[in-house]
C-alpha cells in the first residue's frame, strides 16, 4: 500500500471491514454525503449505499442508543460522534447502558459497536471539540478505551475494534490526522489491545503516552538526547485493557518516568499510571513518576491552547527534573 | 378524558363497538392480568420478608400491560421493557422461575432464554426507548420480521432520550410501537407536574400517528396495539400508544404513597379497576362465573408457588458473577481481580 | 409550505396584510440585516487570512435573526443564543467590538458588558435551551419583568434537551421564546433526515403554541416575535416559532458545501432572499433607493472598520485568562498551577 | 442541638440556608410533597411554599440546565439528582455547561449551585443507585466535589456548598444517612473545603478515604489496633478542593498510606491521591500507597453487592502488607 496519512487508513480500515462483513454499518453526523467533517468516511456512501452509511437527526444519545440496538439485533455498528466532546451528550447511553448490556443481561447480550469520535488540541477548535476526557470512560467498566497515535495502529487498532464483541471507544487525534504518512500494513493485519508500542527505546528515563501526546514524548526525546539523556517513549495505545505487564518491565529497566497527556491533570489518566507504577514497581522507583498535563482548568479558545497544553518544554524539564532525583 | 374505549367501567360494550379480541382471548387476558396481580402480591410479602429485591407492582395497569404485549408474536416480535410490565414478559416466554430468580437475586439463573426476544428490565428510564429503535431499525435493514414493542411511564416521557428515540424511529419509519403507560404518577409527582400537553399528541411532531386509549380496557388496548403492530408489521412505522390507566400500589417496596396521594385518589382509582370491568364483560358474555374464577385462582396460585420453588431451587449468585459478562475477553487487570476475589471467596 | 407571510417573495404586500412593523422600524431592521451581511464578509476574509477563529455566517437567515430580535427590549429582556446570530446580539447592545475581539481571540476583551441581558454564545446544541428557560422561570419566580429568546436550529432540535426545555417551559409557563430557524440544513444534514415532523408542531405536545413563519420575511418574523413576547410578557408562556429560511452560505468558514448541496438548491434560496424582498418592499414604499442604500451601506463599512480597529487595539488574551475565571476561589493546586505557568510565561 | 442523623443534619441544613437567603431553593423529583425519596428534604414543602420547593418533570438534563439558568437569573438553586449514577443524564449539562459557565462568559457569570444526589452500596439499591463516579467530575474543572461522611461534616460542608459562588457536586452517601447520630454544630458553623479531617490519629499508617469508606476505614484502624498496628484515618471531605499539603504532611508522617473507595479501581480517585502521594512525598514513603476499591466490574444488584465493594478483610489485609513492607 502507498504510504497513508492516520486519516486515510481509518477510511482504509472502515472500507477493509465493511468488505468483509456486510453486518458492519457507520452512523452519525455527517458521516453520508460529506463524507464525515474530517473526511473519514469519504466514499463510503457511495460504496455501501445508504442503508450501511446512514446520516443521523443530531442527537448523540440517539446515535449511540440506537447503536446499542442495532447491535442486538445482528448489525455490528460503528457510530461516530462528531468530537469526543459530544459524547456528553450521549453518556447515560455509553457507560451504563452500551457498556453494561452484556453484564445487565448476564451475557444473553453483547453490543459489538465501536465508537470513533476525535479530540485533541493544537487545531483551534471551537470549545468541546478538543476536550481530551478519556479518563472518564476508564471508569465504566465494560467498555475498551483505544487511542491511537500513529496511521498503522489506527489503521490495525480500528480492525480489532470492530472485530471485538465488545464496545469500543476508538478516539482519534485530530491534530494528527494529516500530519504525515507512513507505511501502513494491509489486509487482516490486526494490531492487538493490551500492548504498549515502544515508539522509541531508551535507557535512562521512560515517557509514558498515548495519541498525540506520543509525537510530543517523541519530540521530547530527541532534545534529551542532546543532554546525554536516553528517553524510551512508551505507547499505550489502549488505556482498557491496560498493558500493566509492559509498563513495568519497561519502567522497572529506567527507574524513572514521566507520563504525558492532554487532558487536565486532576484524575486524568495519568494519575492511574502513576499510581500504578508505584504499587508494581515500587523498589525500582528512582525518583516519582512525574505527570505533565493540561491545567485544572477548562480546555480554552483561540490563542490560549498554546499555554494550556503540555509544551515540549515542560516535558523536557520534568524529563530532566526526574532524571537528577 | 378517557381515550379510546369499548367498554364502560362497568363492562358495558359500549354502543355499536365491536371488539376485536374475542371472548377466548379476553379470556386468556384476564389469566393473565390475575396472574400479575397474584404475582404482586407474593412479591410483595417476599420483600417484606426481606427475602426479595425492590419490586415494583403492576396493579392497576394490567389491562394496558397485557392488552398491549397481547398483540405481538413472541416468535418474531421483540418487548423492551422498563421495570413494570411483568405479565407482558411473562406471556413473550420469560419462565416465571426466571422472573423470580431475578428478584432473588440468584444471578445466573435469571437470565433471559435465547429464544425469548426480550431485553432485560431497564432502571434508566427511557434509555430502552433508544435501544428499541436501534432494535427495530436494524430489523427492518436486514428484512427480518419483527415488531419492537418498547414500554416507559408518563414520567420517563419527559427525558430527553425519549425525543431523541421518537424522532429517530419516525424519520427511519421504524417497525416499533411506543406503549406509555400514564398511570399519573412517576413515585410522589403527578402527572400535572410532567407536561402541559396531551402525551398522545407528541406524536404528531415526529410524524406517526399517536392514540390514547383508556388503559383499563384491554379490549381497548389491545385493539389499538394490534392496529399499532399491524402498521409496524407492514412497514409503515411507529406508533406512540398512551395508556390512561391508574397505578394502584405504591411505586415500589420501598415506597409510601400515604405520604403523597390525595384523599379518594385511590378509591377513585379502584372503581375503574382493569380486572372487575373485564370480569363484568365477560360475565356477562357468560364466560366468566365465580366458578371459573375460583378455578383459575387455584391453578395461578399453583403456577406461582412452583415457580418460586422452582427458582429457590435455583444456585445462588456467585463470586464469579461480577467478572463473567463484563467482557468476552477480559483485561489483564480484571482476570487478575478475580483471582484475587476468587481466592479470598473460596477461603 | 412557506409558513405565516405578509410579503411574497417579491417584496409585494399579500393582499389585506397589515404589517405591525412601520416603515421606519423595517428600515431599521434592513439596516441590521445589511450590517450583519457585511460583517460576515469581513469575518470570511479574516478567517481565510489566518486572523480570525471559526465563523458561522448569518447570510440568508437575517429576517429571522433580526426580526425575532426586534420584538426584545433590551433594558429587560434577556437572549440565549446559538452561535449564528450576530445581528441580534449587537442590536441587543453587545458591541460590535468586543464581538470582533471575541474572534479575534482576544481573551477578556470580548466580555459581555455587565449591562447587557445576554447569554454567551452557545457551541454545545440545544444546551442553551435549559438554561433560557431556567433564567425566565427565575425571573418570573422573583417577579422580574423580561422574556428570554432562545434561538436554535433545526438540527439541535433533535437533541433531548430541546424536548426537556420546551417540556419544562409549558409545564412553568416560563416567559421565553423560543426561535427555532430552519435553514434547511445542519452542516450537510438535510431537513429531511432531522424530523418526520413538523417542527413548529411540537409545541401542542408541551400544551403551548406553535407557529411557522417564513423566514425571509422580516415583517412576518417580527410580527410573530411580538406577538409570542406580549403573550410571554402577560405571563401566558412560552411560545415556538419556527422559521423557515436557508442557510446561504457554508456552515462555518471550515466548512464547503459544494460537497453536498444538491444542484440549484442555493440558486433557489437566494431568489428568496430576505433583504432583496425587503428592500423591494421598502422601494415601493418610497422610503429605499440605491442612494439610500449606498449611504447606510457606507455607514455600516465605517461602522464594521471602526469597530475591527477598536477590536485589534484591544489587549491580547494572557496567560492569566487560563486561571482566573474557573473559579471565585481557586482550589490551591490550580493556583500552584498559575504560579507555575506564569513563572513559564514570564521567561 | 440534639444529636441528629445525616440525612437530619441535611435537613437542616437546607432549611437554615433557606430562611437565611431567600434566593435559596431546592428543585428535584419528589422534593415537595413527598419530600426526597430519603425524606432530606421533609417539610420543606409546607414551609416555603411550592415557588422554592419544586417538583420537577422528569428529566435530570432539565433539572441542571434550568438550575443553571436560575442562578443566572439571581436565585441560588440547591437541584437534588434522585441517585447520583442519574447524573449521567445531566452530564453534558453538569461539565461543560454548569462547571464552565464562568469561564465561558470570562467572568461575566456565575453559577451558585449545588447539586445534592446520594449514592453508595451496601443498602441493596437496584442498578445506578449505588454507582460511586466521583472521579468523573473530578475532570471537569470549575466545579467543586464535596463528599460528607458524618452528620456534622454534612451540615457545616452543605452550608459552605450553598454559599460558595461556584457550582458544588455534593455527594451524600445512602448508607450512612441513617447509620447514628451526632452533636451537630448549630447556626453558621461551616465547614472550609480543601481542609482534610483527622477521623482518627494514628502513628503507624495512614488510610484515606471519603464519604462512607471512612466509616469502614475506622473499622479497619480498630481491627489494626488489636495487631499492634496504629492506623490513622483521613477523612478528605472534599475531592476539590484537595487537601494536598495536609494529605503530604500526615503520609509523611507515617510513611505508609493504603486509599479506599467504592468505585471501581481503574482511574478511581485512589488514582489521584497515590499519584500525589508518590509525587509529593516519595523520599518519605516507606511503602507503595496501596489502593483498596471495587472491581473493575459494573456495580451489581443483589447478594453480589457483598463480594462487590472493599471489605474489612481487604482494607486489613492490603493496611498489614503496607505495613510490613
Ligand atoms: C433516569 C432516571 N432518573 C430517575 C430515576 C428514579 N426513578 C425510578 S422510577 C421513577 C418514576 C418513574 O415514573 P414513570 O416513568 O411514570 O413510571 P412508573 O413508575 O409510573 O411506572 C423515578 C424517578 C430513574 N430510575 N432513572
Ligand atoms: C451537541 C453537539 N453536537 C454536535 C455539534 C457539532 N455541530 C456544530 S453545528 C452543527 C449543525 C447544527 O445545525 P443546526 O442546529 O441546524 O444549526 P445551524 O448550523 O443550521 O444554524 C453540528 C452538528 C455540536 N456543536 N454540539
Ligand atoms: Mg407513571
Ligand atoms: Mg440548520
Amino acid at each position: 500500500m502507498a504510504p497513508l496519512t492516520m486519516i486515510e487508513a481509518i477510511r482504509d480500515a472502515l472500507v477493509h471491514e465493511m468488505e468483509r462483513d456486510e453486518r458492519v454499518m457507520v452512523l452519525g453526523l455527517d458521516v453520508g454525503r460529506l463524507g464525515g467533517v474530517f473526511r473519514a468516511t469519504h466514499g463510503l456512501l457511495e460504496r455501501f449505499g445508504p442503508e450501511r452509511v446512514v446520516d443521523m437527526p443530531l442527537a448523540e444519545g440517539a446515535i449511540i442508543g440506537s447503536s446499542l440496538g442495532l447491535a442486538l439485533s445482528g448489525l455490528v455498528p460503528v457510530p461516530e460522534i462528531q468530537f469526543l466532546g459530544f459524547t456528553h451528550q450521549a453518556f447515560h447511553q455509553i457507560g451504563p447502558q452500551l457498556a453494561r448490556y452484556r453484564f445487565r443481561s448476564r451475557g444473553r447480550y453483547h453490543c459489538q459497536v465501536t465508537i470513533r469520535a476525535p479530540f485533541g488540541g493544537g487545531v483551534r477548535t471551537p470549545e468541546f471539540h478538543p476536550d481530551a476526557i478519556e479518563a472518564q470512560f476508564v471508569q465504566t467498566p465494560g467498555i475498551k478505551v483505544v487511542c491511537p497515535a500513529t496511521p498503522a495502529d489506527a489503521r490495525g487498532l480500528l480492525l480489532s475494534a470492530i472485530r471485538d464483541p465488545d464496545p469500543v471507544l476508538f478516539i482519534e487525534p485530530q491534530r494528527l490526522y494529516r500530519r504525515g504518512r507512513e507505511e501502513v500494513p494491509e489486509g487482516d493485519a490486526t494490531v492487538p489491545f493490551g500492548r504498549l508500542r515502544i515508539a522509541r527505546p531508551g535507557s535512562d528515563l521512560t515517557l509514558i503516552a498515548w495519541s498525540a501526546a506520543v509525537e510530543l514524548c517523541l519530540r521530547a526525546a530527541e532534545r534529551l538526547e542532546e543532554d546525554g539523556i536516553s528517553a524510551a517513549v512508551l505507547d499505550l495505545r489502549t488505556l482498557v485493557p491496560l498493558d500493566v505487564a509492559g509498563l513495568v518491565a519497561e519502567v522497572a529497566r529506567t527507574g524513572r518516568a514521566v507520563v504525558v497527556h492532554e487532558a487536565p491533570l486532576s484524575a486524568g489518566f495519568g494519575a492511574e499510571i502513576a499510581a500504578t507504577l508505584q504499587e508494581e514497581c515500587f523498589y525500582s522507583l528512582d525518583a516519582p513518576v512525574a505527570r505533565v498535563a493540561a491545567w485544572d482548568s477548562p480546555y480554552p479558545t483561540g490563542p490560549l491552547e498554546a499555554w494550556y497544553l503540555p509544551t515540549l518544554e515542560r516535558v523536557v524539564e520534568a524529563a530532566r527534573r526526574t532524571a537528577a532525583r | 378524558m378517557t381515550g379510546y374505549r369499548i367498554l364502560d367501567p362497568d363492562g358495558n360494550l359500549l354502543d355499536g363497538a365491536r371488539p376485536r379480541l374475542g371472548p377466548e382471548g379476553a379470556v386468556e387476558g384476564l389469566r393473565w392480568m390475575l396472574l400479575s396481580r397474584a404475582f404482586d402480591a407474593r412479591a410483595t410479602a417476599m420483600h417484606r420478608q426481606g427475602r426479595f429485591g425492590t419490586y415494583s407492582p403492576v396493579r392497576g395497569q394490567e389491562a394496558s400491560v397485557v392488552g398491549s404485549s397481547m398483540a405481538l408474536d413472541p416468535t418474531v416480535d421483540w418487548i423492551a421493557p422498563s421495570y413494570r410490565e411483568l405479565p407482558a414478559l411473562v406471556r413473550h416466554g420469560m419462565p416465571l422461575e426466571r422472573v423470580f430468580a431475578g428478584y432473588l437475586g440468584r444471578g445466573k439463573a435469571a437470565r433471559i432464554p435465547d429464544e425469548v426476544r426480550l431485553l432485560p428490565n431497564q432502571v434508566a428510564l427511557a434509555t430502552q426507548l433508544q435501544h428499541a429503535v436501534g432494535l427495530a431499525w436494524g430489523l427492518a435493514l436486514q428484512r427480518k420480521p419483527g415488531v419492537v414493542m418498547a414500554y416507559c411511564g408518563e414520567g420517563a416521557s419527559s427525558e430527553g432520550d425519549f425525543h431523541e428515540a421518537c424522532n429517530l424511529a419516525g424519520v427511519k419509519r421504524a417497525p416499533v410501537v411506543f406503549v406509555l403507560i400514564n398511570n399519573q404518577w412517576a413515585i410522589s409527582t403527578p402527572r400535572s407536574v410532567q407536561s402541559a400537553g396531551e402525551l398522545y399528541r407528541r406524536a404528531e411532531g415526529y410524524g406517526f400517528p399517536g392514540v390514547q386509549v383508556d388503559g383499563n380496557d384491554l379490549l381497548a388496548v389491545y385493539e389499538v396495539a394490534t392496529e399499532a403492530v399491524e402498521r409496524a408489521r407492514a412497514g409503515e412505522g411507529p406508533t406512540l400508544i398512551e395508556c390512561l390507566t391508574h397505578r394502584q400500589s405504591f411505586h415500589n417496596t420501598t415506597d409510601n404513597p400515604r405520604l403523597y396521594l390525595p384523599e379518594g385518589w385511590l378509591e377513585q382509582a379502584e372503581r375503574e379497576d382493569p380486572i372487575r370491568r373485564l370480569e363484568a364483560y365477560l360475565a356477562a358474555q357468560g364466560v366468566w362465573d365465580d366458578g371459573v374464577r375460583a378455578a383459575v385462582e387455584a391453578e395461578i396460585a399453583e403456577q406461582i408457588e412452583g415457580a418460586l420453588e422452582t427458582a429457590l431451587a435455583m444456585p445462588a449468585a456467585r463470586p464469579e458473577d461480577l467478572f463473567d459478562d463484563v467482557y468476552a475477553d477480559p483485561p489483564e487487570r480484571l482476570r487478575r481481580q478475580r483471582e484475587e476475589l476468587l481466592g479470598r471467596a473460596g477461603d
